[in-house]
This record gives C-alpha cells, structure tokens and sequence, in this order.
C-alpha cells in the first residue's frame, strides 16, 4: 500500500533542513506527506494505519473516563523532557486521576509556519516513545499549520479515554474531614525546570522536569487500597490550587504540615532566587491522593513501594472548614492560609 | 524592602560579575555595586546585583545571640505555643 | 541554605517567644511598626502574629514600593507603551497595579502594548541594545535597595549611547517616609496610632546603613531596632522594642550586624548621587505628596530620564473611594476595616495597591492570614 | 455548591470590555473563574460539573470511534457560523464519518493574551448551541493562554467519541471497482464564504459557510443502507482531495462527471474570480459517500429526503486503477486528471 | 455567468471537433504553438486535446510569465524580504517558484521574511501607507495585461510620495518573445520544432492590440490566430489555423474580436509608456537572454525602483541540470521527456518553474493529464 | 496569460473605482485604464482592474460563428468523441 503511496510523492521530507509551511496544514499532498512519513511512522499501530477520519477501537466494558489536555510549553525542550512526551504524559495522568486505565490517546498538533521538520520529529518520536512505554497508543490525530506570529511553534491537544475497574469511585469532592492527605514525591520541579530555561531569568541548575505517566503508581495505588479518595495531579498552579480545589470541590478544609513537603534542596533554592513559592509552581509527574485515615499507613508503603512514589510523604489532614480554607503549620511554628494561585506565577523583586 | 538574598560567590569573572550559588543554583551576577568580592564570600543578591556582603562573624554572633537569651534568662514560664491542630 | 535556613528555625522562634512573653508587661500594650513590606510580608508568611504575645501588635507601614507607587505614575508607563509604542520593561511585581480606566500593565499588556517584566535593570538594558528602531523606556521603582542598579544603567546606557533607552524613575526615599509618618497628625497628635517604635529596613539599611536612622530615635525618641528579613529576625526584633520600651530608651539598634553597617554602601551611594537628585516633592500612595521623598536623574543624564524625553507632566489621579489603602498604609486602618476587603478586592482584581504586592498590607492578610477572621474547627 | 464558590472571587467577570490575560491560563483562581462562569455555565452537563480532571462516561456497548480537529479558522466569525460551531460539527463529522454515533465531546482551548471576553463567550454559546441542537454534550475540557503574538484568539481542539451500530463497517479502503459515489450537496460553500471575509480579497457575496453536524444524515442514510461503503467529509482540500485519499485507501481510481456535482451559481462566481477550482474549496456540511451500485438509487432518495441531503447527487463511478487517479469527464467533454490539493490553495492571478 | 458559460459549452464542441476532422488533411501534421499558458491551462483543464484529430499537435509555449521568471530575479525578491527586511508583496503564482539554495518566497516566508500575498498591485501600495516604517517592495511580474495596473501604482506613490514604496519590475513583452522563438535555430533552421502556426494572446491582445502580431505573419510566414481563454475560442482557433494552412495563408486572425481590437486599449499604452521603457535585454528561462524583451521604471521614477534603490545587481544563476523547463519553453520537449517529472518533481516540490504555475506545461500535464501516460480499464 | 474575466458593471463610483458583479458577486474595481465606463456594460476584471470592455455584438457574432460552421457545412461524418466509461 506504501508502494502506491509513492506514486504520489517521491521526495521525502527534509527531516534536516525542512521547515513547515503553510502548505503543510492545507490538507493536500503536502498534509498526506507529513502524516505518512513523520506521524505513522512515528507512532506506527494499526488504528492510525486505518487511515479514517475517526480510530475504530476495542473497549472493555466499564465506565468510561475521557481527558483532555492542551500544551503549550516555552522552550518546547527542557531538561527531563518536551513538549512532545509532555502531551502524552499530561493526558494519561488526567485519566489516571480517575483511578482509570488509560487506554488510547488522540493528538491534535496546530504548527507555526517555519518551524523547523527536526525539532517537529525530535518532538513526535518523544511523544511516540512516551506512548510506547506507557502502552497508551496515539490512534488518530490531525495538524493544522498556523501562519508564522499566529502561533509559537508547536501546540500539542491531547484527549485520552480509559475505563474504571469495578468498585473504584474516585472524585475531587470525596475528600471527608480526617482524611489523609499524600503527595507522591518532590514538588516543583517541572515548573522550575522550565523557569531555569528562560533566557531572562538566566540561572543554571540541575533541576529536571518530574515529567512521568502516573498510571502504573495509580494502579499500585488501587490494588493495595480500592477504596481511594481522591486522586489529582498537581500540575498548572501547584500542590497548593490543587489542594484549594479539591477542598472546594468537597467542601472541606485541609491542614498541612510544611516540614513534611518534599521539595529537593536546589528547588528551593531556585524559589528564594525568584521569590516564588514551590506550593505554586508545577508539576508533571506527581499526584496528590486522598485516603481514610485507617487506610493511610497501606498506601504509603504501596507508594514507596513503587519507583515514581519513592519520596512520597503524607503532607495533612482533611479538617472540616465551611469556607475551605486550606491551612498550613509552618516549619517556623506560625499558622497561614494557603491560598489558591493568583493570577500568573510571576518572578518577584520587592 | 525588596527581596535580596545571601548567595555564595563561587568564582569572580571580568568586568565585575561574579557567579554566585545557592543549593546548586548557579547565576551570574554584577559585583558593580560592591568593592573586592572575593570567592567564597557570601554576597546579599538583589535584582541581578550583590548590594553587600554577609558578614560571617556577625551572623554568627546573631545566632548565638537567639541562644544566648535562652541560656542568660532560661525559661521562666512553659511554653506555649497556640494549638494548632 | 546558608545564613537563611538558620534564621528561621521554628525552635529557636519558640524560644525567642517565651522570652517575649516573659518580659512584655501584661498591664500595658506595645505598638511597633514594621516600615517594610518585607516585614509585612515575613510576619503574614510564616504566621509570626501567632508567636507574638496578646498585647504586642505589629502595624504595617507604607515600606512597599508597589504599594505607595501612586496611579498617575503607572499611567504614565502605560501611556507610553499603548500610546507612544514604547517598549517598556518593568518588575513583575508592578504588573497587577490598578492604574486609571480599569487598565493595569498585565492588562495594557493583553490590549497590545509591549511590556516586558525583567528580572534585572540589564536586561531593559539588553532590549534596547536588541531593538534600536523602538524607544525602550524601564520603568524604575524602589526604594534605595533598588536605586543603585538602575543608576549603573544609566551611567551604562550613557557610556553606550543607547539613544532609544530611557528611565520613568519612580524611586523613593525610606527615611522622608518615616518622617512623614511620624509628622503625621495620627502620630504626633491624636495618637489614633500609637507607635512604640520601628522596625527598621533589612535591605534598604545595607545600602544607606544605621546612621539615617538615629535622627528619628533621637527627634520623635522611637526606638528603632533594624532587622533582617527572615523570621527569627523579625521576632527578635520584637523583643530588642520591646526592651527598648520597657527600659525606656529610644535608640537605633541594629539586630542586622550580618549585612547592615552604620555607612551603609558607600560605593552605591556615591553612584546614586552621581546619578539622581533630590525632587522637592513626590506623591506617595496613602501618604500624599511627601517633600523631599523621592529621586529624578540629573539633568547630566537628561536624556535617559522618560520624564523629560516624553515630556509626561504628572498629574495626581484619585485613587478608588472605598478603598482604604491610604489609610492602612499610614497605619490607620487594618485590612478588615476595608469594606471592599476579600469581596470586591482580591488579588485577581485589587482594587488597591495593597491587594497587589504580596508585601502589601491586604494581599498579605488575605493570602495567608485570612483564617484568624475565621473560627475554624477541625475533625 | 456554588455558593461556596462564591466566597472565593466575588467579582463576576466582565464579558462586555474585560480581555483575556495571562493570569486566565495560570491555572489559579482567575482560571477557575473563567470555567465556572463562562464553560460551565454554557456547556452545562452534569459531567463537565464533576469537575475532575476527566469526565466519568457512561459508554453502551459496541466499537468505539474515537476523532480529532483541531480548528484554526481565520475570520472567527464567518457568514453562517463561527469557529465555536465549527469545531462542535468537525469533530461530530469525523465520528460520524465511521458510521458511529457520536456520544461525547471534549474540548481543548488555546487563547491568546489580549482576545475580547466578549468574542470568546460569543464563540462558546455558539459551541454549546451547536453541541446541544447535535445532542452531543462537551464533558471535559481544558484552557490555556499564550502571550500575544504567539496565538490567533482562539485555537479549539475537540475530539470525539461514538459507537458503531451492528453490522455497519465503513472504511475509506471499503471502495470497489463499479461503486457509486456521491456527494450531499453543493460544494465550496464553506471555504468560499471564508475567503469572502478575507480583507486582502475583498469580495461580497451571500455565500454562507455549510457547517453543520452530518450524524443525522448518516443515521438515516444507514437506515436506508446499512451496507453503505465509504463515508467522508470532505474538508480542507475540497471534494478532489478527500476523493484522492479514498482512492488512495481503495487501491481504486474514479471517474467523475463535471455536470453532476452540484455548485452554487455564487460559489462558481467567487472561484472564477479568484482563479480557483471548487473542487479543492473547503466544505463543513457536506459528505461523500460510496455504496454498491445497487443500493445507489435507494441512499439517492434516503439522502434527498434529508434536509441535509437535499441537493445530494451522484458524481460518479469507482473504476479499477492502480494508479489511484481520480478522473473526470469534463462539461466541455474532454477528460482530466482531478488531482490532490498540492500546497495551499492560493488566489490565482495569472 | 455571461460570457463564460456560453463558450464552455460541450455540445458546441463537439460540432466544431467534428468540422476539425472534416477539414484536416489526413495526409499531413499540424503544430501549432499556443503562446500563452492560460492557452495550455484551459487546453489541459477542459481535456481539449482529447476532441483534436491525432495529427493535429499543441506545442506550449513560454507565454506563462511565472515560468519564464529566471531565478535570478526571484533571489532578489528573497534577499530584499530576508536580507534587506523589507516587506515584499506578491501575487500568489511566485509563491512557489524555486529560487536559489533551496528556497521559494513561500519557504523563505517560513523562514521569517515578511511576504504578504496581494490580489492587486494597488493592495502593495496600501501596505506601504499602512506601514510607513517598513520598505515595501512590489515584485512586479506579468505580461502586458499586468503592467498597466503596475504603471498605475508606481504613478500613484510618486503622487502621494510614498517613499517607503518601491517596484522590483520584471514586466515582460510578448511580440520579443515570439520573434525569439521564430528566429531560434530549432524553428528556424532545424525544424526541430516545426511551428505551423500560433494561438496569439488573449488578454495580452486586449491591451497591446491585433497590430503587434501582423509582423510575424508578414516575415515569417506563419498564421496568428489571437483566441479568448474559454475552450470554445481555443477549439475554434484551431480550426482557423487549420484552414489558414490548407488554404496556403498566413494571417492574424482574430477569433477573440469580443475584446481585442486592431489598436488595443491605448490608455493602458499610454500610461504604460509614461512609467516605462525598454530594457536592452532581459533573461528569460529558458530561452536566455532576449533583446528588448522586458521594461524598466524610467528615471523620473527612480525612486520607486528597487533595482535602482537597492542596488540590485542581476547575476544570472543556473536552472536545476535535470530541469528541462528551459527546452519545454521553446518547445522542443514536453514535460514527460524530463526524467523529473512526476518523481522528483512534483508541484509539492517543484524543480522547475514550470512545474509552478497551473499554466506551466509540466504542472499542467501533472495536474490534469497524466492519465494519458497510463492505459486505464474501467470497471 | 493573465487570469482575467467578464464581470457586469453595476455601479460607477468616484475616483476611477466601479463594483462589479459576477453571478451575485460584487466587488469593488478599478477603471482608470478603461474610457467612459457605464452601468450595465461588461469588462474584463485582471487583478483588480478593468483593462478592456467586452463588446457584446462581437461575442454574439463569435457565438453564431461557432453554430454556423455546423450550419454551413452539416455533419459530415458521424460524431465519435472517445469513449470516456
Ligand atoms: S482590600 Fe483592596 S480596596 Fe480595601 S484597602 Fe485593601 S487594597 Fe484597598
Ligand atoms: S518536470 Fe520539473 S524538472 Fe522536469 S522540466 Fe518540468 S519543471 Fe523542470
Ligand atoms: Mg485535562
Ligand atoms: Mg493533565
Ligand atoms: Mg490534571
Ligand atoms: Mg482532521
Ligand atoms: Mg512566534
Ligand atoms: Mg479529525
Ligand atoms: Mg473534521
Ligand atoms: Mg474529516
Ligand atoms: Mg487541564
Ligand atoms: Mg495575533
């Protein structure tokens, strides 16, 4: 079929020194041409190969989750990772955070005139490997190409379904009073990683993006307690809006314990150099869960027990507050709210 | 007023910059407004530029000075801090 | 972190506590004011007020240089990027600032205006070098901490002849708002605001040292005791006024000795004076016009002065009716007082300056001390 | 619950004069608000109201069809739709496009810093309408905010999922050598009142874009016919693209009849005026079919009896061609090669 | 749509196909060249050739201004754009046209240089009023019918005194280009390319008129027939050319009278002649340098000239080696004897101009004709 | 060479400008290269401009030319256009 394929166009793409244009995106050859030789190849399985407008997929039975992410990262590269490998991992854990197995990923790609073909395909083939390894394939997906200055080279949506195994009920507005409160490892290292990247703010560090499919802690999560609570990623706005939201979602109040929220040293370091707060900045590769207090001490050991778990820590408690306030002892021994994030996370002077 | 903090100077380069670090956090820096920093000397960073030095042995004098009220006058009464949870 | 992890030790707090409570006199109350945003910002983020005995109160004073930056000043920055075309650089912190019409320098920026946070003074400096066909004007607040580095850009940018860069200087002097606070007839004479004493700058006094200080301890007999940042040295702090009240003395003590010094740094202040000179007057936010209170640059360095190259004439702009801000920043009124405080004002949409800046007096309150309105009960 | 809500921002977003800022995207309280004010209370189901990452999905049984757009349309707002319709009916059209019926919609925005309030909830209500007269709920979504200059507005990334009936297998390779091919109606309408709004061009015409949601056309076609071969829309690229890519999947050529395919008097017009050819102009309404030659007359008088398919006709004949060319016999009586969309399609001068 | 429908119509085609075979002698060939591509396109879009006998034969000819546009003036119009960072305006056709080192103005637009796609030249003078900042540059290509429209522009700056606005003129003639291919060796001397007759220009003719072609008929004996664009007109110029050769004639004939009269449009020649002259010579592609072949912006509006504003200097740079666009352009190849066509090059890759324009021959025979190359079985 | 088509003149405007219709399109054009152009009258649209008129007697003697040949000179020999399917 391939061979037919040639007939039409015999260049190949120039992987090297290509750039897209607007071409690309018009749905002619030029779009057939960029699908067949960067995206099937790419993420190579059957139900792309279908060829459709739409992937025809095998589900089992049970309640289905979908999710859906759009990314739009600056630099496309950073340290730990891409954008590429990003959208995959960003749409699997959404569906991971309903407890559910993720099962298949859709990509919409909207391109910038003149991005250059390389840093597309670096981007693709880390998508493809971040899929691989997650065993969650891109089944069907679509690329529009922008004019240059109405995009920023590459924009990534992902949407993901998967389905719930029987007896797993998780939800934001679960969270009861007493409960305990866990997050599975350090906290701001992908936003930080990313900051560390910006020409303005130019410091240097070995800070890498947390960036991780969080399925596979999920599912170890649920075989030792079914019963989970709540389970969200903290990504955009931090541990703290997370926490805000969840808190408002089940219309409770949480109290912390600064000392025992795991933040790597040069995280921190890099905060007092901004005057950010890690609370605030984002994470890739974490989840913060939420279990009755009798199954606490079961899940922190099935959560150490795996490798994207290792320095997971029990961080509060659910407290019973009708304005869902989320509160936070200090290391320093004084009490504060730990408020929701406000507007942009912007690097503070004074 | 504004956010400053004491960062290490690690090495001193030409036309007054210097690197400065903090847990790992690498940066350079401008030493324009301070005279002879010298490697390993703590620096106060403020917007990109070291606006003074950290003065070891006054730090520590200062944090003995927190102990030293302990040990001068000891605790009279218990303490007791507000319960928090 | 070295000389920062150390300074805000939660057991070495409790000690420095029970020392307070031990040697306040419960019979009477102590007022001190924390000048800086910086204190503000310490006392509200690491949950001081809790560790302070029942009669010791801490007033927020007006040391936030976002916070006292009167609206006609960002106006004037915000003309310049949407109607001049101005390139303009400024602190993230100016950002969310209410300024005139509902705009604000985020907002200017989403209707198009080409406004650039900068980490650093150089880098406003490096965008004009990288765009010589668009007038880059930065826009420089601050208090004398952040004085010195804008005055090497313009010696810079003079020795550059970057003729497309100039300053909107906005810089303000700590000692002229002390003294306007204290000259004020809340202070001096109806006593609606009792102050015992100061806590002086951590960083400002790095850079003008001790001296400045003693008029005040000696004129107005406050005590001044300067402080770093970090909590342990707020609270120590604390303690030094409240053995200076309690002893009756009124002196300049420095609890800073690490980074402060009585001359303070004298490379920068040379610098600055080279640079800047004194306006007669200068609207602050809360406060009015304060005399002698505020830096321009030099007719030496005219032509890198936004004021002149723009010829912006200042005009004074009122700010929201019910918001207290002017009040509070004098040490007037609380937060709480603000009928607008959490509902209609909330750093998504400040109404104020003092909902802006996580130094300012509201935003503080509301970001991290808001449960103290609150009776909470927990499971 | 909203009520609760409520404490946390009080000020109601200004829809009349207010802009998107960064601090929408943020993902802290303003991003929250926007949600709740402007996606929730406009899509309205109960589960975008779960308020999870993912949506929780009832799904029945059968083979799943899922499908991505992304949609970058210029204007935003175009005679006859706008992009919020448009990105509903795209993605609703690719699931149908299988034979399925679409169940569930995500959907995935990219604003750029600065675009009105105003324009944006004009475009969600569209969405919603659309999403609501198709039957289709939006059930999970997400929002992000690029800085100005590194966006268009509005960027919408749907993706859809739908379930195919029993006994229907459609598929763009499924075309045979004697088939009949069909198109629903008259062609270019979409892309042509597009262009009509493009300042540079400056041309006026009644011409108002096709956009529309084809599920109910294929339910009834397939009512008709359940064995019914090749379903596609034929989008960007136009009718000739979308009939090479068939052809392609087919192993198959075709041959067209010029006389049969049904244009609009005003669409004819706008192409010769810009030197372009209807059959590579963009549709949103419309679809091509392909049956078995004996159930041609049958899906003729299903489609016609659709108000979607009113003007449907018979455009031609599957023909045997290893070279997959798409032919057509000209109104003048020659014959031509129709081939794909190669590049853009640019206004043509000379 | 009047006068369009009526001439595309099939059933009248096939009368005049039936009188075609009638009258051709069986015994011998007929080629005749049609100059002009929108010729070629209607010949290859509406299948033409398939209603002529099989000894009558169409040879392309270089009347497709795209084509004969020679790399060297399309590197100008990128360096101008990536370069000089002007704004450089364009009709769509030039788009794709490879230039040197790989380029295009598309790609080169993908690499950053600002090149906006105009419908009108009178839309690039409004560019450069929109941005007084910038350098606009029209790239001004096309034959008779299109330098009108171009004068009017460049006399329009000169009125508003646009200065920002300037005209990369690659304006061509016609009547030079049909002397150089009569007088080539492979016409003239050879017979390699045996030319029985021309389909004169369409739109060309409305503006220069009926007169220019008498020349050719007078000294090089060869029938001219000028025909409209619509397929009817094409057929029906056949026919002429038909009877002229058997009838031993060699005349202008004139089958598009509907809009071409002996003198032409003389207000379009007088404004033409006011902005332009002459150039000495001119390179085309494919056939070379052609004397007096093309027009320059007269010295009273060399300020509107970019060749002159820039300094433009022209270098000739080699087509592509395999390329044989230059070979089809005078007619003594057709597309499908290049080993290129339809592998490497595509219109999504193109290695030639004529694979570009939808009037070049090879894109002309790729779009719309190949399946002539192939036996095809219908189910 | 050049694209350019009959379009009905609908409306004369100032300034050499006209609008044009093609079958309920309209567009604005310029007629600075064409003399005394009139309501009504067709011209021929390149690139945005008006550069000739189309004379209505003469296209309907082209036409009639296209029919009279038949007329003249009658079929001949039977019409077989290739078979195309
Ligand atoms: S709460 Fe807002 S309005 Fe009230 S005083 Fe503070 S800043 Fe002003
Ligand atoms: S096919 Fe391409 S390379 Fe060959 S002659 Fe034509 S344009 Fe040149
Ligand atoms: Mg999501
Ligand atoms: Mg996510
Ligand atoms: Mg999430
Ligand atoms: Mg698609
Ligand atoms: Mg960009
Ligand atoms: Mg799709
Ligand atoms: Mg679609
Ligand atoms: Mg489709
Ligand atoms: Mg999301
Ligand atoms: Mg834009």
């Amino acid at each position: 079929m391939s061979g037919t394929v040639k007939k039409n166009y015999v260049r190949p793409l120039d992987f090297k020194n290509g750039h897209i244009d607007m071409g690309h995106g018009a749905g002619g050859r030029a779009s057939a041409q960029l699908i067949e030789e960067l995206f099937l190849a790419a993420f190579d399985n059957d139900y792309l190969r279908q060829g459709n407008d739409g992937a025809l997929l095998s589900l089992p039975p049970g309640r289905m989750v979908m999710a859906t992410d759009a990314h739009v990262v600056s630099p496309l590269f950073f340290p730990g990772g891409d954008i590429g490998c990003l959208s995959v991992h960003g749409t699997i854990n959404d569906v991971a955070m309903s407890g559910a197995t993720p099962l298949y990923l859709s990509a919409s790609f909207i391109l910038e005139e003149g991005f250059p073909l390389a840093e597309l395909k670096r981007i693709v083939e880390s998508m493809a490997q971040a899929s691989r390894e997650a065993g969650v394939p891109v089944v069907t997906g679509d690329t529009k190409v922008v004019e240059r200055g109405k995009g920023d080279g590459v924009f990534i949506s992902t949407t993901g379904v998967g389905i719930v195994p029987e007896g797993v009920h998780i939800d934001g507005a679960n969270a009861r009073p007493g409960d305990a409160v866990f997050v599975s490892g350090h906290i701001g290292s992908h936003g930080m990683a990313i900051m560390a990247q910006r020409e303005s703010l130019a410091f240097e560090t070995e800070i890498v993006s947390d960036t991780a499919a969080l399925h596979g802690l999920v599912a170890a999560m649920l075989a030792a307690v079914p019963r989970l609570r709540v389970l969200r990623d903290p990504t955009r706005g931090g541990l703290a809006t997370t926490l805000n939201e969840i808190a408002r979602q089940s219309n409770v109040g949480m109290l912390l314990e600064e000392k025992a929220i795991p933040v790597l040293p040069q995280v921190d370091a890099a905060c007092e150099l901004l005057g950010l707060d890690p609370l605030y900045v984002a994470n890739e590769g974490k989840l913060i869960v939420i279990c009755a207090e009798e199954d606490a001490a079961v899940l922190l050991d099935a959560m150490r027990a795996h490798p994207l778990g290792a320095h997971a820590a029990r961080i509060g408690t659910v407290i019973e507050d009708a304005h869902g306030f989320v509160q936070m002892k200090t290391r320093f021994g004084g009490r504060r709210v730990v408020d929701w994030l406000s507007g942009e996370q912007l690097p503070r002077i004074c | 007023m504004c956010l400053a903090i004491p960062v290490r100077v690690i090495e001193v380069r030409p036309e007054q910059k210097a690197v400065v670090d903090l847990a790992g956090v690498r940066k350079e820096i401008s030493t324009a407004l301070v005279e002879d920093v010298q490697p390993g000397e703590y620096v106060i960073l403020h917007v990109g530029y070291a606006i003074g030095k950290v003065d070891a042995e006054e730090a520590a004098r200062t944090l003995e000075l927190f102990n030293q009220l302990e040990q001068a006058q000891s605790a009279e009464r218990p303490i007791a801090p507000e319960a928090v949870k | 972190m070295k000389y920062i992890d150390e300074f805000r030790d939660g057991e070495v707090a409790q000690k420095i506590a029970a020392r307070l409570r031990a040697e306040v006199s419960p019979d009477r109350r102590y007022s001190f004011m924390e000048f800086c945003g910086g204190h503000t910002h310490a006392i509200s983020r690491y949950g001081i007020e809790e560790l302070l005995p029942a009669n010791v109160r801490m007033i927020h004073g007006p040391g936030c240089p976002v916070c006292v930056l009167p609206i006609g000043r960002i106006d004037h920055a915000i003309s310049l990027a949407l109607e001049r075309g101005a390139i303009v650089c400024t602190y993230g912190d100016t950002m969310r600032v209410p300024a005139s019409g509902g705009l604000s320098l985020i907002k200017a920026k989403a209707r198009g205006a080409d406004i650039r946070m900068v980490y650093s003074a150089a880098d406003s400096l490096k965008i004009a070098a990288e765009n010589p066909d668009r007038e880059v004007v930065f826009f420089a607040i601050g208090f004398e901490t952040t004085t010195p580095p804008t005055a090497l850009v313009i010696r810079e940018a003079a020795a550059r002849g970057l003729a497309n860069f100039s300053v909107l200087c906005c810089h303000v002097l700590t000692p002229s708002a002390i003294t306007h606070i204290l000259e004020s007839p809340e202070v001096r004479d109806f006593g609606t605001v009792p102050i015992d004493g100061f806590i002086g700058p951590a960083h400002v006094s790095i850079v003008i040292g001790s001296g400045p200080y003693e008029h005040f301890a000696e004129e107005y007999r406050k005590p001044v005791v300067i402080a770093g940042f970090e909590p342990l040295d707020v609270i120590q702090a604390i303690l030094m006024l409240v053995r200076q009240v309690n002893q009756g003395r009124a002196e300049v003590e420095n609890e800073f000795t690490r980074a402060v010094t009585t001359e303070g740094n004298v490379t920068a202040q040379t610098l600055v004076s080279e640079v800047f000179e004194l306006r007669t007057t200068f609207e602050w936010r809360g406060l009015g016009e304060v005399p002698y209170s505020a830096l321009r640059i030099r007719p030496a360095y005219a032509a890198f002065d936004a004021e002149r190259k723009f010829q912006l004439d200042y005009r004074p702009v009122a700010d929201n009716k019910a918001c207290e801000c002017g009040a509070i920043l004098r040490g007037v009124k609380r937060p709480t007082d603000c009928k607008l405080f959490g509902t209609v004002c909330t750093p998504e949409n400040p109404m104020g300056s003092c909902m802006v800046s996580s130094e300012g007096a509201c935003a503080a309150h509301y970001s991290y001390g808001r449960y103290k309105d609150i009776p909470v009960v927990t499971a």
